[in-house]
């Protein structure tokens, strides 16, 4: 399945992206439609999750899959900011900085991972939408709290960075599209479903054109990246995807859902946390996270890290229970 | 000849995620008026950036105001400490402006 | 209806912005991406109309239609005029400027209205687009002629303002989509139907995202709004409407035209009528008409208005004739 | 070392559709050459604005235009009464440029 | 057949552009939309190019045309050097640069034209798009080596100018999606085809507005053009793509290849040469080069040029052959 | 009150494709720290432009860069001769800033 995953278009979009930045083409994606499309994809995942979850209900396996999520939210940020400071070297406020990213997820990485899951058929279930909203922010508390203090500063936010944090746009459309999916129901997304449901796969093809392009640009770019950096951001996605995977299958989450729940925690927020963080803490180094996040652990993920949680879900699934 | 008055002129590049901050520190300073520009990229002691709107936290904006020595320099007290720890880029330089009680 | 009307995609979209922007949430549709949707709908809206003109041919109706519709933004700016300038205590250039607003049209309020209308079962007739065009326009010059000399100005267009207001982009982009519509017909259209039939009310919800999200921010930010204008960016929609609606009625036009004459009666332009006003009464605060327009006026139409109207035609209907 | 001239630098921000005529007016005053920047919102006198493409209608554009002391003079004085009622900004500072001729 | 292409609804939109610029209508289309337009248009003809070589394998016949497309690249540019001198009274540089971009190709010329000869029954075989991809550099290379020794420079990018040929963007994605096509095939394109096939004419639609309404700006706004280099921006293409068609007919192609032969021929670059040309002969003049192929030829060709072409193709071949 | 330091401000203008060979020219002109400014139109001795992004080829950006008397010098020297056959615009004003150091 690794090798059918890669040769998809989504990833090979990503690749092409990639390598035209490599070669130092001059191949740009505008700006605005890149937010664009990013707009539309987070509307299209809360949708269509909305509308699954109007119609299974609410059932006790999606409140177990959220209260794990909230928990993996939480706690992830925790053993990374610690093998960040010994193993990487970074302060307490890059560490803490890169850790919530850690502990946060990725939209488009969930979103290229649900479309490989579906056709590999172990689609997950609908309310993992409601689980990705549910991780963005947790992550984000941590972190701030591992770094404890730096935040004092003449910029920071009068209000409290909860605002920033809990009213991030991505955060609010996301929300905010589940419960329009919710409301609407199936019938009510019927009409709407050939702009969120019937083009999403080519939209995100072009959209991970566009971050192969960044990807491989900040690659090259920045100068913060190190080899130990490097091979964190390579670890920390393995590490907490697995115990994502190994949780779910753990709480009987279906193969499908237990391997989307690996995703998530395996995935670094690269939208949602930065922005905050750059407010937060302004001392940690974008270039740091970013780098990271977007770099290394993204195109990670996209390329192998989403086939090898599937694989170890429907292992574990099937060495655990029967079908 | 239209009569003109000698303004100072601020401009801080800041990263977008800063310029609420930015704009709510020049009206401590009694700076209210102000103008926000687009960039599209650049390089400086942090590397190079270039304006990728995906997350917005490294996309930088220029705000430009013109104001009197007095608000100029109180604002530029404000910002000093910032420059470095926030990699903001401030420059102040001279304007002349015809209504010059609109500028103060 | 108006609550079922209410629970739409499309209108939970424009509230879910809204919501957002109330509570200073960063969420934000780049500019350029809205203004392309906008550009979208336009030729939509007009390839729709005039495929549909193409299959009906010229009627009497339409005739009918388009004299009325012309009359009334020929002339609602006129009781406009008066009531902004006794109740609303505005002077003669800002009255003069607001009532041209009012005796134009919106056209995503227009749009909105045909996919709710059509889906109550009372589709408003195709040539509905040309009523829609045709009174684009009118309301400008009577506003100018309401404002009387106040445009003597060292910036204002040499050509005269008819130039401006006449080629106005969307006044262009409608009119010509309409005649490419009736040109290429309901075949011709075919091809290009998956964009501009299919993606409509997709789209629409993105564009109303952004409506929503400029509608509350400009109601926050400026301070031209008074009480007075409020209550009168209220009144002159249900004024007009009913208006129109009755008038639809009185020339027997079916329920759902009757019904999208007064939506665009009711509606107030805040596209092409703040593009000429801008040039030709700069001494009006742009605060003041975009503020009553897009920030009241739009909400008020696109969640009560459009049901109202469409109530009001059917009962109307119901009461004078048979069918 | 290359010479340079000074000429003066002259920055109008006004609305998007004012922009024309503006530039007709500049054409009047012997100004034929300038570039025009983009904005993003601000604030000042009458509120805050941010760029709505939408209308349009409030969008701001910053023309720029170098030129001589006389020609500036010429435009300022016929921009200076339009300032209050248009809600301009109008700025000019000093600048040096290499190619004199091509900026009289 | 002419009437009938200048009737459809692609080519309508261009003529609506054309004329709301010519009346100085306000009408414009966001930058950022027609660029991210552009890239789909270019990924969309890559893929389905891709995806038709996938299904039919590497033939005889593929070979030839990619060999005649490299030919007619690398030589058109020499008689169109002449002319331009002799007749056009170009110097050396502005020659070679307006020489290069005739020797190359119009994706969106290439893109109308495929559309237009479906419709017409006489559709280009799937690997004319390498075709395509394969015509765009060698031209410049012809232009740099006509304008000897002109582009010595300060600002000439020292790693030589192959780099910026052939690391152009829009050279890159064509090629990379028509190599993501060939590897995804008919059944990997299929969840994308919603997007990159059903969109394809209405999105031309939108993008050929945007460019009637460019090139007619640039008519009115360029003095470089004189009745001389119009009448060789006519002329131009009608002796290249006679040439494609003939060429295309001699060396066996189906009709509709050689028409498409013809269309590229016949088409003048204003994506890829000019950005290569600002850079490697910044002594010649952008108003000239983007005046004649923009302004000019374009619309020639997609209001008259296409037909011709298809028309000789189908007569030659009529002629020639049986069946 | 905050000391500030005086520099050069140096402005380019020139078509997109030229801004990578223009950045190149400053870093061997000793200036490495730069911003770069988008724009939408203009016109010039030769003819208007417009912004389409299209082929990118005639959109301008306008490289801004803070930096010392001597390194502004010269990078003037090195874009001179380019002025006129590249369609440049080149400016150069005086300005304050507070880290000194930083804008050398
Ligand atoms: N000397 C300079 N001239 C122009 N822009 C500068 C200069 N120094 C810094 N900048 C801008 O300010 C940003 C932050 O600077 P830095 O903190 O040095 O990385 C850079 O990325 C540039 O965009
Ligand atoms: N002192 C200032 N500094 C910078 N920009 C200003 C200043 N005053 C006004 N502006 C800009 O000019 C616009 C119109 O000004 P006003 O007419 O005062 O509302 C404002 O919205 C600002 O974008
Ligand atoms: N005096 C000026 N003031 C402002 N911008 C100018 C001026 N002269 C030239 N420019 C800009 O530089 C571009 C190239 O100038 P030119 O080489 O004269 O065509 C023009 O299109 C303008 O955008
Ligand atoms: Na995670
Ligand atoms: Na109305
Ligand atoms: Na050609």
């Amino acid at each position: 399945m690794a090798v059918d995953a890669l040769l998809q278009p989504v990833v090979l979009f990503f690749l092409l992206g990639a390598l035209a930045a490599f070669c130092r083409s001059d191949l740009a994606v505008p700006e605005a439609v890149a937010k664009g499309i990013s707009l539309y994809l987070m509307m299209s995942i809360g949708l269509r999750g909305g509308g699954e979850v109007a119609e299974t209900g609410f059932t006790h396996a999606m409140l177990v899959a959220g209260g794990a999520g909230l928990l993996l939210s939480f706690l992830l940020p925790v053993p990374a900011f610690w093998l960040l400071r010994r193993l990487g070297g970074l302060d307490r406020v890059n560490a803490a900085a890169v850790a919530a990213h850690y502990g946060s997820v990725s939209v488009v990485t969930f979103a290229t991972g649900s479309e490989i899951l579906r056709q590999a058929g172990m689609p997950a279930a609908g309310y993992m939408v409601a689980v990705l909203a549910v991780m963005e922010t947790p992550a984000i508390i941590s972190g701030l709290l591992l770094a404890r203090g730096a935040a004092a500063d003449n910029l920071a936010p009068r209000g409290g960075l909860l605002h920033e944090t809990f009213l991030n746009g991505s955060v609010v459309l996301l929300l905010g599209s589940f419960l329009i999916g919710l409301i609407a129901g199936k019938t009510g997304l019927a009409p709407i479903a050939p702009v969120f449901d019937t083009l999403f796969r080519g939209l995100l093809c072009i959209f991970l054109l566009d971050m192969g392009l960044i990807a491989a640009r900040r690659m090259m770019d920045r100068r913060a990246l190190t080899l130990r950096t490097v091979l964190l951001a390579l670890a920390l996605p393995l590490l907490n995807g697995t115990l994502g995977v190994v949780l779910g299958i753990e709480l009987g989450l279906s193969p499908g859902s237990a391997a989307a729940l690996g995703i998530l925690a395996g995935s670094a927020s690269y939208i949602a946390v930065p922005a905050v963080m750059r407010l937060a803490l302004p001392a940690a180094d974008p270039g740091l996270y970013l780098g990271m996040s977007l770099a290394v652990t993204f195109p990670f993920n996209l390329t192998l890290g989403i086939g090898y949680y599937a694989y170890v879900a429907s292992r574990l699934s099937a060495a655990i229970g029967p079908g | 000849m239209t009569e003109t008055h000698s303004r100072r002129r601020i401009e801080v590049l800041a990263d977008a995620p800063l310029i609420p901050a930015i704009v709510k520190l020049a009206g401590a300073a009694g700076i209210t008026h102000y103008t926000l520009l687009p960039t599209l990229g650049g390089a400086g002691a942090h590397g190079r950036w270039h304006d990728d709107q995906l997350s917005g936290a490294t996309a930088k904006v220029m705000l430009l105001a013109i104001t009197s020595a007095e608000h100029a320099e109180d604002f530029i007290d404000r910002l000093a400490p910032l420059l470095e720890s926030h990699h903001l880029m401030l420059l102040t330089s001279d304007v002349a402006v015809v209504r010059g009680r609109k500028f103060d």
